[in-house]
């Protein structure tokens, strides 16, 4: 591999903290968060990518692949749960999701 | 299967249940449900009844070990089966059971609300109780101990008194937070012995520093339910609050259940901490019996009263267990016994008070023995037992007790032996207040005497009394063997331990 | 056809799925009440073919079938068929009789027996994300209630996280140990492990304790399960749960097995968190789904605390615990559909007041259920606590065994207030008549906790072999 | 057999009396009542002439009572000399005031009540004098205080009398107690509590120790004091007296029955009982000595003050036993028991002759509203003379010998506590005699006092009242002389037999050898004491106001019984009503249950904290899940 | 190095481009921040030699995922002026957690050991003399075939799930319904309700056409 593994890592784990610190410091809205979401899928597909160059293993790819199915899944479903929210609460700002609490 | 083939006390414990089926199934309106409920609960407890006294005469006084019993798997490769046996400890406090459960049909005429669910709830308690005392595994001891609280909390809650929920819960809670602390004493002792049959656990040795810790967890569990000082407040509460038939169970055979599991657990299978803790044990005991009747002294309600006496009766139980003498475990054995019946005795004359619709507060009462000449009869009766009047079934006990503590300490049993004027004192204010002196109220002049229905509870209890005072020996000849083996072993169990104390002190 | 025995439950389930599917689209009358059925069918048939289908290892060790999986696998069918059953009526009066719901449960089924016989990363990733996508649409599935929708969008996005912290953690462990495959990652952890592979560790467990709702990754349930319409509250609180349990099980003895020294402690943590947040916060709800989420948070720190011993013994004790718990769950959720006022459902505590007078069966069941979670013997909840205790107290877990009892005093608080509210306090509920199938769960629910004490022999036996079977 | 004819026909008779009375009818529930106790009498009476006649009998064992281990107590009767005297008095005596009581209770609305209660008590007393081991006396020890309790609540109406029914009870209690204590003590050294062998065994036992306080007591001195504590509640000596003057409350068959003849004698029918085992307890006796003869003095002085006729003759009472238990302390056991006969017989006469008075009087009681009657009541004037006569010891009435040989005995000792004792019974003898004639004259001479309406109800009372009178007078007259020479005379041992201890040392050999002034001066206190009272209150009536005006201090003192009920009162009663109400509210109401309180507080408080966590926030529970992932690792990395 | 340098570069952009994802104001921009993001990230998967996952990166996730979250932030026409500004009050805690959080991961990478055993473990090495796009496909539809068709079912739910949550049947224009019409007879309709008084009377149900 062209690139040492450790590089990689550092900038998948960099991509995971900002994905982490998207969700929970985010204020505003729901699809920034959703959007945080595929930054920490994103991170853990590069490790696996990184892992399988650096392995020399087809397993990490075929992994990621999956990955990647599942994340547009996700988004998908994400996105149509967001919609039905918004019809029924007109808001996606995310203080405004507290209906249930205690 | 029994030594005569056929599982005689599966039967009895279980019995009760088929009332219960029998009551689901009624049909009809709410009076007549009430009436049929009423009348097939009286009828199964009495069959039950009758069988129990066919176990007693079966039952072979010359063997200290368990009889009738009955074994099948039940918890496979655990080691932990359904075991049921009974020995002379158990046999006395299972009629007891099987005895007061009637009574308590009978002395439930108040209840008029929910009586199918009622009826059921008494005899599912029946069939907890029995199997409680039946139980000769620990695992299903601890079952059928537990499962107690299911029917009892309904029947404080539902048909108790004013603060009923409060009663019930504080019932609920610190019983099972000492059971709980039961179970995992429970659980080490199972994997101690690899199993759970009480016979083995009895011969399995304990290491010293562990017994103490069982023993505090076993002191924690029996130590509520038998309501040692201080863990005996939920106790006035419970009694207080819960309808009189449920009272009559609680008082007369639940509280059993603590001083039977030390009987049967702590002092057998921990003798060393039994021994350790004696002091402690005695401590306890002495304050019940002092402290809670200056307490009782003070009640201004004739079930809060009785309740407080209950306290300071197991006190001196407590006492007596915790010599490790015959003469005085006999007599714990023989005051529960005692105390259940008399017990029993007293809450169904507050239930009569409650029938004629008077409330059971001591200065609203009085002067009732012109008017019902046969309650205050009674009522003086099964006073003066709890009194420990020589004669009656409540002296016995006492005294066995006072002898066996002498026996270990001058003073636990001096102290002891002042139950006998406190007793004294609070119930004669008790009698005072509700028989004696003028009438406080003139409608308590037009109150009718005893009922049949009440007379067929009360005589047979009073003449229990009378029989257990004045000819004891019918149940205490059935308590020698085991009490006696139970007595050895500890001795023999502590033998190397006092041998060298000996040999330290010349 | 050797491989195809074991595998029929799940082509069952992926095929029918599917044809359920297309029947839905082409038929037209009463969609949801046929496909539902024959949902239920197909989950009973692929319950059957599991039990009958011998141990396996699949497609070069994707996926494995031992005793183990097939005892997860029924609690599952058992699970999800008991909520689809209460759907049944429950649906259609909240006007959320979509067919598509039993087909999703399917699939989501599908995923749960895919993850507990998951013998591979890859495959546990796609089975944990086929049965999550399915949940977090059917949490929303009352697309016009706000709190459905709500529900299912914290659902989703906390969920999500989750899965990205497991893909994540999957990944370092990949990498680190150069294998997906768990006898592989057995063989490579045997000498314990590096860094790298004890962070995934730990991402991956973060990941599994927030599907079984372990403290301190519970905080989506209580707000899940009061907004997500009741049966599907219900099926959340058994099938996921079993599964995901069951996961965890074969997760952390299986490739991480012999590292049990060092995710010990952790898993002590979350139970410890766990059976204490869950009788806590529990007290004061008013909501009965609510209360009914907290409580589950607790159960499953008691089901913890077997797999905190580490011992088959534990194993088995956590097994148990499970199965009884699902049990109890689906009664507890089939009573609380049953309350419904004039086509009304309603979920606070408060509206049981005088239950026990008017329908004394509904409240006898309610209150045995209720005794049963307490762990107040005879009933069946007991023996869960019963095997856990003894298995964390003879490996020596003491601190956490007393906070376990400390926690079950507590918990027993609350678990009374309801059955004080339905038998001591005075009110007319009025409730409808309550449903045949939701009568069914109940019954049947009910009936086997207050009975197990009878015959505990073939769950307990069935359990140990389970437990043996994993453990090797 | 006649012994147990005479111990369970009252037992038969109460049971008809109460029981049966619904069925049977009130006149048929008392004259089974009536019956039952002249069947007792009679076979009482045959049970001692054939005691006498053909020696004494085996016990009759009837069946076994408790036998726990070696805790074996049958249920039996003891036939030795010292059981047979007291059933043959005790069934006389009762049956007599049976008899009388048909009379004085006639217009009692629950006369049979009162007859089952009689009868009833008759029942324990006998088993309690014919117990054959320790528990059956502590048996009928406790049914008498049990009907003694019954009795004096037997007006229930009146608060007084509840409240005096509950102190007697409980007093009693508090000796009772100690006896307790007693008779495990007595188990525990002797491993018996069976008479015969406890008296077998009780030489050999005379050394060893027992460890209390810190120190080694012999054992038998424990056992001793124990017992006696029993004792002193029971009959009434100092400290645990007070019950007795209340106990008046009851009706006044009672009082002559109960706190005259039998139940507060049963006391010091016990100490005589236990004589072998007394005897070994030399500490024991001197303090029984020292108890009894200050009871005497102490009591005898407070009776001189008393206005109620029944209190009067109740302080006598109690003085009287302090005289017994003085027999006993120096060891002249059947000088003792001598007087106790004695005395059964004169202050039943008493009681029942102030009954008889009050029963003329429209039940007054207070002596200061009397006087001048003794013509209108003859026969009563003369019955209480001759009963005066006896308790003052003037010869040739009962006491005379009795107190006698007390006071010789006492002096024979020769001991410090010995010539205490008789010191204080020469003092008593005079008080005795004053007091009771000050009572006798106000009584029956002078000009009445009496209210008008009262003076013109004042009749005899009836024969069936009158008869028991006379029966007891001749008692009263001849019992000293007739059983002197038998029970303490030369032929003393032979006659008590085996059935009470008799010491080598024993000062009943010694009661002739005092000197002169010794013999004399306890007749010469009594006549002294006469004359006084004839002083005071026939010759200069206003010396004893004037007395009472310049002793003002040592009047009240005395009117108020030394202040025993008020320091008790102030000191136990109180605190411990107080300590009750504490003992509730603050121990269990607010300390014990505070700790559950507390943690259900604490609980809830938790529960609040953890729930305003749960805030609902997306963005809070993905921070929450990611402190937990954060603490997770950082466990593993820097914890491990 | 090329490679060093364009990796350098290329992880730069990409996390510059997450950063803006996470922080900008205006969710459209970050959704085009996000593409930035992935592009970036196809470049660093080209480089660890995984072309074809590259070119999936781009195609799938910057043609259909980005596009999609683009549209559904178009179509929920949501005020974002009116949005509140939260982000600063958290920020220390915020970056507190993520520091420790990276802290942790780079102590993982400073420390990071290959399992020696691992290599041997691994259980499809990857192929020299195939092309990527093969070597990839060759495993999906052989050994993996299973879990594709599971991946198959996955998008199949989020179809079902997309459809049952967002699709609404449209009511149709309001056009006549002859037979339905002809067909409809007054007791079918119309129902006598008698009226108490202060109560009112509630509808029963029933359909009215």
């Amino acid at each position: 591999m062209l690139v040492p593994l450790s590089h990689y890592l550092v900038v998948a784990g960099l991509l995971l903290v900002i994905g982490i610190f998207g969700i929970f410091m985010n204020r505003k809205n729901i699809i920034v968060i959703l959007m945080s979401i595929e930054l920490i899928l994103l991170a853990a597909n590069l490790n696996f990518v990184a892992f399988s160059g650096a392995l020399h293993d087809m397993v990490g790819q075929v992994f990621t692949m999956f990955v990647l199915t599942v994340a547009a899944a996700e988004s998908a479903i994400g996105l149509a749960i967001l919609v039905i929210y918004f019809r029924n609460r007109g808001s996606i700002e995310v203080e405004d999701v507290t209906l249930m609490k205690g | 299967m029994t030594q005569f083939g056929f599982p005689i006390l599966s039967v009895i414990t279980f019995l009760p249940l088929v009332g219960v089926f029998l009551l689901a199934t009624l049909q009809g309106e709410d009076a007549q449900i009430a009436g049929r409920a009423r009348l097939i609960a009286l009828v199964t407890s009495l069959i039950v009844l009758a069988l129990g006294l066919y176990l007693w005469s079966a039952f072979n006084p010359a063997l200290p070990g368990y009889q009738f019993v009955e074994t099948a798997p039940w918890l496979a490769g655990l080691n932990i089966a359904y075991r049921m046996g009974v020995d002379g400890i158990s046999l006395f406090l299972i009629l007891l059971t099987l005895f007061l459960t009637p009574i308590a049909i009978l002395a439930s005429a108040s209840i008029t609300k929910r009586v199918r669910g009622f009826f059921s709830a008494l005899l599912l308690l029946e069939t907890m109780t029995v199997g409680m005392f039946a139980a000769a595994d620990f695992v299903l001891f601890y079952i059928f101990f537990e499962a107690v609280l299911l029917p009892m909390y309904l029947i404080i809650g539902v048909w108790g008194g004013e603060r009923r929920i409060y009663a019930a819960i504080k019932f609920f809670v610190f019983t099972l937070a000492g059971s709980l602390c039961m179970l995992l004493a429970l659980v080490w002792m199972w994997r101690n012995a690899g199993s759970t049959d009480i016979v083995t656990l009895t011969h399995t040795p304990i290491p010293g520093n562990v017994q103490d810790w069982l023993f505090l967890a076993f002191l924690a569990s029996f130590g509520v339910k038998a309501a040692v000082w201080p863990l005996h407040t939920w106790l006035p509460d419970a009694y207080g609050e819960a309808p009189i038939p449920g009272t009559i169970m609680l008082a007369a055979v639940l509280s059993k259940m603590g001083a039977y599991g030390f009987l049967r657990f702590a002092v057998p299978m921990l003798p060393n901490a039994a021994a350790t803790f004696e002091p402690v044990m005695f401590t306890l005991g002495v304050v019940a019996v002092i402290y809670v009747s200056f307490v009782a002294l003070a009640q201004t309600d004739m079930k809060r009263l009785i309740a407080y006496s209950s306290v300071a009766h197991m006190g001196i139980i407590i006492i007596g267990i915790f010599t490790f003498t015959v003469e005085g475990i006999e007599g714990a054995l023989f005051q529960m016994l005692s105390h259940g019946i008399v017990i029993a005795g007293l809450f169904v004359c507050a239930g009569v008070l409650l029938s004629r619709g008077e409330g059971l507060v001591l200065s609203r009462l009085g002067g009732l023995a012109a008017r019902m000449p046969a309650f205050a009869a009674l009522l003086m009766v099964f006073s003066l037992a709890n009194l420990g009047m020589p004669g009656t079934s409540g002296f016995i006990g006492e005294i066995l007790v006072i002898v066996g503590a002498l026996k270990v300490n001058f003073w636990v049993s001096l102290l002891a032996a002042t139950g006998m004027v406190l007793g004294a004192a609070y119930m004669l204010v008790l009698l005072r207040a509700v028989l004696f002196d003028k009438f406080t109220r003139p409608e308590l002049a037009n109150l009718p005497d005893l009922k049949a229905g009440e007379y067929a509870m009360l005589l047979p209890l009073a003449a229990l009394v009378l029989w257990l005072g004045i000819y004891p020996s019918n149940f205490t000849h059935v308590f020698d063997a085991p009490v006696a083996a139970l007595v050895q072993a500890h001795t023999a169990s502590l033998m190397p331990h006092t041998a060298l104390a000996m040999v330290t002190t010349k | 056809m050797t491989f195809a025995t074991p595998l029929l439950p799940a082509l069952l389930l992926g095929i029918g799925g599917m044809v359920l599917l297309l029947a839905g689209v082409l038929t037209k009358r009463d969609r949801f009440t046929f496909c539902s059925l024959a949902a239920v069918a197909l989950l009973i048939l692929a319950a059957i073919a599991s039990a009958v289908a011998p141990d396996a290892v699949l497609f070069n060790g994707l996926l494995k079938t031992s005793l183990f999986t097939r005892f997860a696998d029924t609690l599952v069918y058992l699970g999800a068929a008991m909520a689809l059953i209460l759907s049944l009526d429950y649906n259609r009066r909240e006007n959320i009789a979509r067919f598509e719901y039993p087909i999703l449960v399917l699939f989501a089924v599908l995923g749960m027996i895919v993850m507990i016989s998951a013998n591979d990363l890859m495959s546990l990733y796609i089975g944990f994300e086929l049965q999550s996508l399915a949940l977090y649409i059917t949490a929303a599935i009352a697309r016009d209630s706000l709190r459905s929708t709500e529900a299912g969008l914290k659902y989703f996005v906390l969920g999500a996280l989750a899965s990205g912290l497991l893909i994540y953690g999957i990944s370092l462990v990949y990498g680190f140990a150069g294998t997906t495959n768990f006898t592989s990652l057995a063989s490579i952890l045997t000498g314990g492990a590096g860094y790298g592979t004890v962070i995934g560790i730990v991402f991956v467990l973060v990941g599994l304790a927030f599907k079984i709702s372990a403290a301190p990754f519970h905080m989506w349930t209580p707000d899940v399960y009061e907004g997500a319409p009741t049966p599907v509250t219900a099926l959340f609180g058994t099938a996921p749960k079993a599964a995901a349990m069951a996961l965890f099980l074969s997760v952390m003895l299986g490739p991480f097995g012999h590292l049990v020294a060092q995710w010990q402690s952790i898993i002590e943590i979350l139970s410890a968190i766990s059976m204490a947040l869950g009788a806590l916060a529990a007290i004061g709800q008013t909501n009965i789904k609510r209360l009914m989420a907290y409580s589950s948070i607790g159960h499953m720190g008691y089901a913890l605390m077997g797999l905190a011993a580490g011992t088959e013994a534990g194993l088995q004790a956590t097994l148990v615990y499970i199965a009884v718990y699902v049990v109890m769950s689906f009664a507890a959720f089939a009573c609380i559909i049953a309350m419904r006022r004039q086509g009304q459902a309603v979920e606070k505590i408060s509206d049981l007041a005088g239950l026990a007078s008017q329908r004394p069966g509904l409240a006898l069941a309610f209150a045995i259920i209720m005794w049963a979670m307490a762990g107040i013997p005879p009933l069946s909840g007991f023996f869960g606590k019963f095997y856990v205790f003894a298995a964390a107290l003879n490996a020596g877990l003491m601190p956490l065994v007393i906070i376990g009892v400390i926690s079950s005093i507590i918990g027993a608080f609350y678990y009374l207030r309801v059955i004080k509210v339905m038998y001591f306090d005075n009110g007319t509920p009025d409730f409808d008549a309550t449903p045949a199938g939701v009568r069914f769960v109940m019954s049947v629910g009910t009936i086997a906790t207050a009975l197990f004490v009878l015959l505990p022999g073939p769950l307990v036996v069935a359990a140990d072999a389970a437990a043996r079977a994993l453990m090797g | 057999m006649l012994t147990l004819i005479a111990v369970f026909a009252p037992l038969l008779g109460a049971v008809l009396a109460g029981v049966a009375r619904p069925f049977i009818g009130k006149h048929l529930a008392v004259g089974a009542s009536v019956l039952s106790l002249v069947v007792s009498a009679v076979a009482g009476v045959g049970t001692l002439a054939a005691g006498l006649q053909h020696g004494i009998a085996a016990p009759v064992h009837i069946t076994t009572w408790v036998s726990v281990g070696n805790f074996t107590a049958d249920w039996s009767l003891r036939q030795d000399m010292l059981s047979l005297t007291m059933v043959a008095m005790v069934s006389v005596v009762s049956m007599l005031i049976h008899v009388y009581s048909v009379g004085y209770m006639a217009h009692d609305k629950t006369m049979p009540r009162f007859f089952a209660y009689m009868s009833l008590f008759t029942f324990a007393m006998l088993m309690l004098v014919t117990a054959n081991n320790l528990l059956q006396l502590f048996f009928g020890w406790e049914g008498v205080g049990l009907v003694s309790y019954l009795l004096i609540g037997y007006w229930y109406e009146k608060p007084s009398a509840n409240a005096a029914a509950i102190k007697a009870f409980i007093v009693n209690r508090v000796g009772d107690v100690g006896f307790a204590v007693g008779i495990a003590l007595t188990y525990y050294v002797f491993g018996t509590i069976s008479f015969d062998g406890i008296f077998g065994a009780a030489a050999s036992h005379a050394g060893d120790g027992y460890r209390l306080f810190g120190t080694n007591f012999p054992v038998l001195e424990v056992v001793a004091i124990l017992l006696f504590i029993g004792a002193m509640g029971k009959s009434a000596q100092i400290f645990l007296h007070t019950w007795l003057a209340d106990a008046m409350e009851g009706p006044t068959p009672i009082s002559a029955l109960i706190h005259a003849a039998t139940m507060v004698a049963a006391g010091v029918f016990m100490i005589v009982r236990m004589s072998p085992v007394i005897d070994q307890a030399p500490v024991a006796m001197q303090f029984i000595t020292i108890i009894g003869a200050s009871t005497a003095l102490f009591a005898g002085t407070i009776g001189c003050v008393q206005n109620d006729i029944k209190r009067i003759i109740a302080y006598s009472t109690c003085s009287q036993l302090g005289y017994m238990f003085l027999a006993a302390g120096v060891g002249a056991y059947p000088v003792a028991m001598f007087h106790l006969i004695d005395h059964a017989f004169f202050k039943a006469l008493l009681f029942l002759a102030a009954g008889s008075v009050i029963h003329a009087m429209s039940d007054e009681q207070d002596i200061r509203l009397m006087g001048g009657i003794a013509r209108k009541l003859p026969v009563t004037w003369l019955m209480m003379l001759f009963g005066a006569l006896a308790l003052a010891g003037i010869w040739p009435f009962a006491g005379y010998y009795s107190k006698d040989a007390i006071l010789d005995a006492a002096y024979a000792v020769n001991s410090p506590v010995g010539y205490y004792g008789w010191a204080c019974g020469v003092i008593t003898a005079g008080l005795t005699a004053f007091y009771i004639f000050r009572l006798f004259i106000l009584t029956f001479h002078g000009t009445s006092r009496a209210p008008k309406h009262v003076l013109e109800h004042v009749h005899e009372s009836p024969l069936v009242m009158l008869a028991p009178l006379v029966v007891l007078a001749f008692g009263a007259l001849g019992s000293g002389y007739i059983l002197h020479t038998d029970f303490i005379g030369t032929n003393f041992a032979g006659f008590w037999g085996a059935s009470i201890q008799d010491p080598a040392s024993s000062p009943m050999l010694r009661l002739e050898s005092d000197p002169a002034w010794v013999a004399i001066a306890p007749l010469a206190m009594g006549i002294l004491g006469i004359a006084v009272a004839i002083l005071f209150y026939v010759l200069v009536p206003a010396l004893p106001g004037a007395l009472s005006q310049r002793f003002g201090g040592v009047y009240r003192f005395l009117l108020n019984k030394w202040y025993f009920d008020e320091v008790y009162d102030a000191l136990l009663v109180r605190p411990a009503l107080r300590l009750a109400k504490f003992a509730w509210h603050s121990g269990d109401e607010q300390f014990i249950d505070g700790i559950p309180s507390l943690l259900t507080t604490l609980t809830s408080d938790a529960s609040t904290q953890t729930v305003k966590l749960q805030t609902g926030s997306i963005a809070l529970y993905a921070f929450v899940m990611l402190i937990g992932l954060l603490g997770f690792l950082s466990l593993f990395l820097w914890v491990r | 190095m090329i490679a060093n340098l364009a990796f350098d570069f290329f992880s730069l952009i990409l996390l510059t481009s997450a950063v803006m994802v996470v922080t900008s104001r205006n969710p459209v921009h970050a959704v085009l921040f996000l593409i930035l993001a992935f592009i970036n990230a196809a470049v660093l998967f080209l480089l660890a030699g995984a072309e074809f996952l590259a070119f999936i990166l781009a195609i799938v996730y910057v043609g259909a995922v980005a596009v999609l979250f683009l549209f559904v932030v178009m179509m929920l026409d949501v005020d974002f002026a009116a949005w509140r500004e939260g982000f600063q009050r958290y920020a220390p805690i915020g970056a507190l957690v993520a520091l420790v959080l990276f802290v942790e991961l780079a102590v993982v990478v400073a420390g990071w050991t290959i399992a020696p055993a691992a290599p041997a473990a691994r259980m499809f090495p990857t192929p020299d003399n195939v092309t990527n796009t093969v070597a990839l496909g060759s495993l999906i539809y052989t050994s993996y075939l299973p879990l594709f068709q599971l991946s198959g079912i996955i998008l199949l739910v989020a179809m079902i799930g997309a459809i049952v949550l967002t699709h609404r049947d449209r009511k149709r224009a309001k056009t006549q319904n002859l037979s339905a019409q002809h067909a409809r007879r007054p007791e079918d309709t119309l129902v006598m309700v008698s009226a108490k008084l202060n109560e009112g009377a509630t509808l029963p149900e029933k359909e009215i056409l």
